[in-house]
């Protein structure tokens, strides 16, 4: 390379670094701009949308975004989880039963025991997938039934209760009425455990597991213990989900509604690739937010709810197959 | 569906126009549901009093019913109804509503916010009347093969205390088998030919919502028909009337609880407020054996619709359309 | 030109019996023929049956076992033919449930035979785009039908609302063949699923079409290099799988007389269940039909068994869990090279 | 040579390991001595790669000890034997696809310092750390994961095959590197199926054959015959009568059309403007070093990838494909190197073999099994197939799997085969037998394409070679004067005898050693060079 100035020299590499960044991180960038779109489109459709509309919003994706976060995690670990709507069940009611007429010292708890039991549950996934070598997708689509009727178990019906503080924790604005404190929670609680997973080594062994199975064993990654860890924290972050759904519902819901199925759909979306190793968890959030104000337009748009259905089936295909055209292309450039 | 199309127009200039919001947070594709729907379109063009049904409707729970209620409430609607997916949860976005002087109405279930008022089907009653009615048919003795819908779901909860209520009072009946059928017509299917293939012996069935199957699988392994109790739906309702032999008793669920709401949704906004804020909609039983149940089920049977479509069609004093009109499905102002 | 014999050994180890010879020669027959193992556990099972519920296992029993485990056998079909690809298809309930529907709502204005061709066309139709997305664009199966049953369910409920007034039918045939049962055992869905049964079961192992399934599940790019056009055969597997929901919906509506959108959504995830419990590799490559038929035959006296142990509703779904967990691990310890 | 410390800094006996009834190792020793560089031979599936994955904690033996500076060495992992000294570059690159390479060496706790400095050692110093692996060419991914290994320093390092898909600069490099080891406190354990490499490096080698050490060779001149004896057992005898056949190739009479022409292909800036024909009954070499537009070249041919300009002529008649179908059906015919590219690893070899007759639309319907048998049987003949294992391919070796991928072609009838690079990585018995192979098609009247890594193969099995440098054919060689010096300064683009010019040198050389590394280059080529003149003597 020849001798150029500093100055010129650095504010290259600034340049260089966000071309590669965007480069890199393409689908959540255009995700970005995506939903900006969505945002737009929103406010054209009903000018009154506002405030209260974001509010709903960003209560309304709590659940789905810790169930997007933890199905992301793991299938970037070169798995899949099939029971995170299950484990979201289990988590639900379990904090639900155990808050009802108990103090707030107590909910902060059974919070706690909620979760460290959606990290034993997420391990009992890993351990059995780990063990028996059966696919994940078998595993766990069985453990989907175990994990549910283990829900079933604890509460038959909706009930128990959520600690009033655990309710006031996500709804309502901070500072800003713009601002959605589920928003937040949900920023936050992900940032908190992501960011540093990521930049852990931990975090690169998930993605080698991911990404190739044998070259991360011949780099020395304890495979069994950093897939059984990764769907550990699948099941924290389902746990999450469940806790979300009794914050939000203020009961705990035994019957676990389709967030597994949308969990994956939200992932793919957002960038995570389903054969492992690529992704992240950013671009799942953006994209289930995305599929929220979907619906949203399309109700404002007077579209019939029937429709709607198809509307966001055929979403959820046009924008794969655009991604993996996207994908083609570059393979033949 | 032109009357639909002509009330909103010939009405614009002429009495208060109210737009009304309907959330519903189950079953895209579950016919009873979509009857519910359609009853509120009906009313609303009856009453040609509102300008405009806006619907949202989708598989969700809570959160994502919560956040469908706030997007109604930035619509500015005059009213909103909500088949609620759970008692407390939706009490936030409801609080919002009411501040913002929208009136809410709950159907089919109840809610238990404050300013919302409920209109619903009793659950508990329509299990209790039609399991009494069954142990009578039985003769206050034998078992019954006692058949529920979704495990955890609060209508199937609701009911299960109307039924477990009556099995207390008849001190003579077991129960011989329960099973769950997650008011799915392929799994209650095995599951009654299951019962039977076991040799189960049973002398009543009760059943929740899944019913004419049920008729259907007895007949086809040449079972002799025992008492039956069902919901008032088509095809059900055809078989007590035609079936020979077969001795049973629809409890009425009725999907026009939707039209029901729109009505109620008018008196108050009218500023007629009812007496209490909860109003149920009390389950009638139309059994084949007296004269009287007969002709209800004469009057409501029709073979056209499909056999999962709920015959209550219509509310007496709650609701006004036709039957053709409840059929069109049109809102006002729709082609 | 001749080598010598010994020229085409050197290149390999010699291969002695080891001290677990035997326990190999076990493994290896069950590998082989893992319908062996599976008749078995079936046949364990019924026994279990028998003791649960003393007198059940009769002719009536095995008619009604089979006329429920033959249309969840079909939709497994579906499900073995997408596996051994290495795909999946969840969206069978979705149009499986269409078929019925468009059956029910046209058969009174259209006559039955124009209804089923409607019926099974647009089936057809909705497993072309399958095929299309997962062939052609190269998206992911799971996500390609998942949406596809998103799409057709919406589509059916819009539908649903015109067709009110049409009232459903179910056409006499069609209730003949789902539910009836001849000579007092044997369902008359026989007639349609022992030839499907037949050609599935030879055709995966003797024609050139089934080959490709089992070589494009094995490794698609060499199944390219060799000549194959992978996404034809992608395309001709989700419009036949489109064809055999269908039929499944079809002999389902017939069965419990009722055709609606969502009639056939529950027994999507027992289909899947069916085919892993028969053996076949939901990573592509391996398995058969004839596993299938067993591992629905096994799931239906399974359900059998838990209803009239009336088990609570948690504790069925924990022990479904639990079975096919537990039947998985057995195949892949069995059948893998650890 | 070397000052050889008495003791021994590895030392592995009696070390067994069944599969199930395969014995992989029956009873292997290996003793290497601190600053040795130990060739492990032996033919494929002789257990090399078995006793390299024990050593390192990639599998556990069934019987043996190891010992490691005569302390027992117990290894469960290939970290925890790293930790203890001991490392493998492996057959297959051990880099993660989606990590760029500094996250690479995070994971792998690898010092970045020490390893830019080896990979500027080894010809890479240009490497970007922030490329993502899946972007790097397979060459520079086993360079990036020898400079790794050698920048922690281990005890003991085991190179298996590193080089067998190298290009011939690389290969260069890595032996003259590994040379360094010799003498220090460190030893390497070499795997290679190349006899001059061994040769050029080694100091003694451990022959194992069958699953059992048969024998520890000094290496010196001469004592290849010794090896490959001890490697083959009762074929060895055989060899020499084969490479004469061989050389007695085919004539061709001057009227004769070519059966496939390429007119100024290219493809993006990969490939420019080729031009060749290919004649019924020959053998064309292609030679080339790493990425110089071979791959693209074969991709056209093979319909994989479409020409950006330029076209494919068969039998004088122009041809376009879209699909490997097109080319296969007419009558181009393709064996991938890569045999995880080539094979269905579940399937049996039967229907391996047979997967071609399938493929067409028409051919779905039901299958004639008498006569698809025969043809596989037949083609299973000719091969000489193992079949001991036929019921899934992935348990044959590696050497009949390969064979299973010229099968299915054989099976039914070539008109023209295009081979790349058929023999990396498979014992000299099999290679002999693929080159024999072949002649034997060309002598019936097939047309063979031939990329080969090993330049010595050239004469072996080919009628003529061309070399192509930077997309273009710079040469065009008949096999007389197809000597390894010959094809290796025509892959540099080098006039005879010239000196090699300064950027190329640069290219692949570390730029403060360029000077020094020059005259081992020459060497190495020297010494490679009069290998290959007494391997024909032979
Ligand atoms: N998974 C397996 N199960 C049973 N036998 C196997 C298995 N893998 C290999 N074998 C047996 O091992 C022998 C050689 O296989 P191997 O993979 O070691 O080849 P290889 O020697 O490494 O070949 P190459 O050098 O060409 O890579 C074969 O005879 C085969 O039967
Ligand atoms: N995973 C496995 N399962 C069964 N057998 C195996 C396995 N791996 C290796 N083998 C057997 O072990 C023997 C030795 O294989 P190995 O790979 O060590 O040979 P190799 O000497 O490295 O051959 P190559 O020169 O081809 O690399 C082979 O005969 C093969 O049958
Ligand atoms: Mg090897
Ligand atoms: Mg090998």
């Amino acid at each position: 390379m020849t001798a150029s100035s500093a100055a010129l020299g650095s504010r290259r590499t600034v340049v260089t670094t966000a071309l590669a960044f965007v480069r890199r991180n393409g689908w959540t960038v255009a995700l970005v701009g995506l939903l900006v779109a969505f945002l737009a489109i929103t406010k054209l459709l009903q000018p009154n949308y506002g405030p209260a509309g974001i509010q709903g919003l960003a209560i309304s994706i709590l659940p789905i975004g810790f169930a997007a976060v933890a199905q992301a995690i793991v299938v970037i670990a070169g798995g899949i989880d099939l029971s995170v709507g299950s484990i979201m069940a289990l988590a639900s009611v379990t904090s639900a039963v155990l808050m009802l007429n108990n103090d707030d010292l107590f909910g902060v708890g059974v919070v706690i025991f909620v979760l460290l039991l959606g990290l034993a549950v997420g391990a009992i996934n890993g351990a059995l997938v780990v063990v028996t070598k059966v696919p994940d997708i078998v595993v766990t689509l069985a453990m989907s039934f175990v994990w549910a009727g283990a829900a079933l178990l604890i509460l038959n019906t909706p009930g128990g209760g959520a600690a009033p503080w655990l309710m006031a924790i996500i709804s309502g604005p901070l500072g800003s009425p713009w601002l959605p404190k589920a928003l937040i929670v949900l920023a936050v609680i992900v940032a908190v455990v992501w960011i540093p997973l990521r930049r852990s080594t931990f975090g690169l062994a998930m993605y080698a597991i991911g990404s190739s199975p044998l070259a991360a064993l011949r780099s020395g990654v304890p495979m069994a213990r950093s897939k059984i860890v990764a769907y550990a924290l699948t099941g924290f972050f389902s746990a999450l989900g469940g806790l979300a759904l009794t914050a939000t519902g203020g009961v705990g819901a035994p019957v676990p509604g389709s967030y597994t199925l949308q969990s994956v759909a939200a992932i793919v979306l957002g960038g995570v690739s389903l054969a492992g190793g690529r992704g992240g968890v950013v671009g799942p959030i953006i994209a289930v937010i995305i599929l929220a104000l979907v619906r949203t337009d399309l109700f404002f748009a007077g579209v019939d709810p029937n429709w709607s259905t198809a509307v966001q089936g055929a979403i959820l295909i046009g924008v794969v197959t655009f991604g993996s055209l996207v994908a083609m292309r570059k393979v033949r450039a | 569906g032109s009357s639909g199309s002509a009330g909103g127009a010939g009405g614009a200039g002429g009495a208060t126009k109210y737009t009304i919001g309907f959330s519903n947070a189950g079953g895209v594709g579950n016919g009873w549901r979509e009857a519910m729907l359609c009853s509120a379109k009906a009313q609303a063009v009856k009453s040609g009093n509102v300008s405009k049904v806006t619907i949202i409707h989708r598989d969700t729970d809570a959160p994502g019913q919560l956040s469908d209620i706030r997007t109604l409430i930035a619509q500015n609607v005059n009213a909103i109804i909500i088949n609620p997916s759970g008692p407390d949860a939706l009490n936030p976005a409801i609080a919002e509503a009411t501040a913002a002087g929208i009136t809410v109405i709950a159907v089919d279930a109840s809610v238990t916010a404050p300013g919302a008022y409920n209109l619903s089907n009793d659950q508990e009653q329509y299990a209790y009347l039609g399991a009494s009615w069954l142990f009578k048919a039985m003769g206050g003795k034998g078992a019954v093969v006692y058949m529920r819908g979704i495990a955890g779901h609060p209508a199937d909860t609701d009911r299960d205390k109307g039924f477990q209520r009556a099995l207390a009072e008849n001190k003579g009946i077991t129960i011989a088998n329960t099973a769950v059928t997650k008011w799915d017509p392929v799994t209650a299917t095995r599951q009654i030919n299951d019962i039977m293939s076991a040799g189960t012996k049973f002398d009543g069935i009760w059943t929740s919502g899944v019913d004419s199957n049920i008729v259907d699988a007895l007949k086809g392994a040449n079972h002799a028909y025992v008492p039956i109790v069902g919901a008032d739906n088509a095809g059900f309702v055809t078989q007590l009337l035609n079936e020979p032999g077969l001795k049973g008793a629809a409890v009425t669920n009725p999907a026009s609880i939707g039209g029901a709401g729109v009505t109620l949704a008018l008196q108050v906004l009218s500023g007629k407020k009812p007496a209490s804020n909860t109003v149920h909609v009390t389950p009638e039983l139309w059994s084949n054996e007296d004269d009287a149940g007969k002709a209800k089920l004469k009057a409501a049977a029709d073979a056209t619709l499909p056999p999962t479509w709920p015959l209550g069609l219509t509310i007496q004093d709650w609701t006004t359309y036709s039957k053709p009109e409840l059929i069109a499905c049109k809102g006002p102002g729709d082609a | 030109m001749t080598r010598p014999a010994g020229a085409s050994t050197a290149g390999t180890a010699g291969v002695p019996r080891s001290p677990s010879a035997t326990g190999r020669n076990w493994r290896q027959v069950i590998r082989d023929q893992p319908l062996i193992p599976l008749i078995a556990l079936l046949a364990v099972l019924v026994v279990v049956l028998e003791f649960a519920s003393p007198g059940i296992v009769n002719a009536n029993w095995l008619g009604t076992t089979l006329r429920s485990a033959i249309p969840l056998a079909i939709l497994a079909a579906c499900q073995t033919l997408a596996m051994l690809t290495g795909g999946i298809d969840l969206s069978v309930g979705a149009v499986a449930s269409m078929a019925a529907y468009l059956i029910g709502t046209l058969s009174p204005s259209q006559g039955p035979l124009v209804a089923i061709v409607i019926a099974v066309a647009a089936c057809a139709i909705a497993g072309l785009v399958n095929g299309v997305g997962i062939g052609v664009f190269k998206v992911h199966p799971l996500i390609m039908t998942l949406g596809m049953s998103l799409v057709v369910l919406g589509l059916m409920s819009v539908y649903q609302l015109a067709m009110v007034q049409q009232g459903v039918h179910i056409v006499d045939a069609l209730r003949f063949v789902g539910s009836g049962i001849s000579f007092g055992f044997l369902p008359n869905s026989l007639i349609v699923f022992v030839p499907i049964a037949v050609i599935i079961v030879v055709g995966l192992r003797r024609t050139g079409y089934g080959r490709l399934l089992f070589a494009i599940g094995d490794n698609p790019i060499a199944a390219r290099l060799a000549g194959a056009r992978v996404w034809q055969v992608h395309v001709a597997l989700y419009m036949l799988s489109g064809i055999l929901a269908a039929i499944a919906g079809m002999l389902l509506s017939g069965l419990n007389n009722t055709a609606t959108v969502s009639l056939v959504e529950q027994q999507v995830l027992p289909s899947v269940a069916a085919a892993v419990i028969g053996g076949t590799s939901i990573m592509g490559g391996r398995g058969g039909y004839a596993g299938t038929i067993v591992g629905a035959l096994i799931l239906t006296v399974v359900t059998t068994l838990l209803n009239v142990l009336e088990m609570p509703e948690a504790v069925k779904q924990i022990l479904f869990g639990v079975i096919i967990v537990v039947v998985a691990a057995a195949y892949t310890r069995v059948s893998g090279d650890s | 040579m070397t000052v050889v410390a008495p003791e021994l800094l590895l030392n592995a006996t009696d070390v067994a390991k069944h599969y199930g009834a395969v014995v992989a190792l029956r009873s292997a020793s290996l003793a290497v001595r601190p600053g040795e560089v130990h060739a492990l031979m032996g033919a494929n599936g002789a257990g090399k790669s078995t006793l390299v994955k024990i050593l390192t904690g990639g599998v556990r033996p069934d019987r043996g000890t190891i010992l490691v500076r005569d302390r027992p060495f117990v290894a469960r992992s290939p970290a925890e034997a790293r930790r203890g000294g001991v490392v493998s570059v492996y057959q297959e690159p051990a880099l993660i696809p989606d990590l760029d390479v500094r996250s690479n060496l995070r994971l792998t706790q690898s010092p970045i310092e020490a390893t830019r400095h080896w990979l500027a050692e080894l010809g890479l110093p240009e490497l970007s750390l922030a490329d993502l692996v899946r972007d790097l060419p397979l060459a520079s991914l086993r360079i990036i994961d020898l400079a790794r290994a050698l920048a922690i320093e281990p005890d003991v390092l085991l190179l298996d095959e590193m080089t067998a898909a190298l290009p011939a600069n690389l290969t260069e490099r890595v032996l003259e590197v590994v040379g360094r080891q010799r003498g220090t406190e460190r030893s390497v354990i070499f795997i290679s199926h190349r006899m001059i490499e061994i040769a050029a490096v080694c100091d003694r080698a451990t022959v194992l054959r069958e699953g059992e050490t048969v024998g520890v060779v000094d290496v010196t001149a001469g004592s290849e015959n010794r090896i490959v004896a001890l490697m083959l057992g009762d074929i060895a005898s055989d060899l020499p009568a084969r490479v004469a056949a061989v050389a007695a190739s085919a004539n061709r009479p001057a009227d004769v059309r070519p059966r496939l022409s390429a007119r100024n292909l290219s493809v993006g800036t990969k490939l420019s403007d080729v031009s060749f024909d290919l004649f019924p009954g020959e053998v064309l070499g292609v030679v080339a070093l790493e990425g110089q537009g071979q791959d693209e070249l074969f991709d056209v041919l093979s319909g994989s990838e479409r020409p950006s300009s330029g076209e494919v002529q068969v039998d004088g008649a122009a041809a376009s494909f879209r699909h490997p179908a097109d080319a296969i059906r007419a009558g181009l015919v393709y064996v991938p190197a890569d045999r995880a590219e080539a094979l269905l690893m579940q399937r049996s070899v039967r229907e391996n073999i047979a997967l071609p007759f399938s493929t067409r639309f028409g051919a779905w319907g039901p299958i004639d099994l008498r006569s698809e048998g025969q043809k596989v049987d037949a083609a299973i003949k000719t091969l000489q197939i193992d079949t001991r294992a036929a019921s899934e391919v992935r348990r044959l070796s590696g050497g009949n799997q390969q064979k299973v991928t010229i099968a299915r072609w054989v099976a039914g009838g070539i008109r023209t085969m295009l081979c790349f690079d058929p023999t990396r990585g498979i014992d000299i018995g099999t290679k002999q037998q693929i080159y024999a192979l072949l002649r034997d098609l060309a002598a019936a009247g097939t047309a063979v394409l031939l990329y080969t890594s090993e330049l010595k193969e050239i004469q072996l099995a080919c009628d003529r070679a061309i070399v192509i440098f930077r997309g273009r054919i710079v040469a065009e060689i008949p096999v007389a004067d197809a000597d390894e010096p010959t094809l290796l300064r025509a892959a540099y683009d080098l006039k005879p005898d010239a000196v090699m010019p300064e950027e190329l040198a640069a290219e692949t050389m570390s730029a403060e050693a360029a000077g020094a590394e020059a005259a081992v280059a020459d060497a190495a080529v020297g010494a490679v060079a009069s290998q290959a003149g007494s391997g024909g003597t032979q």
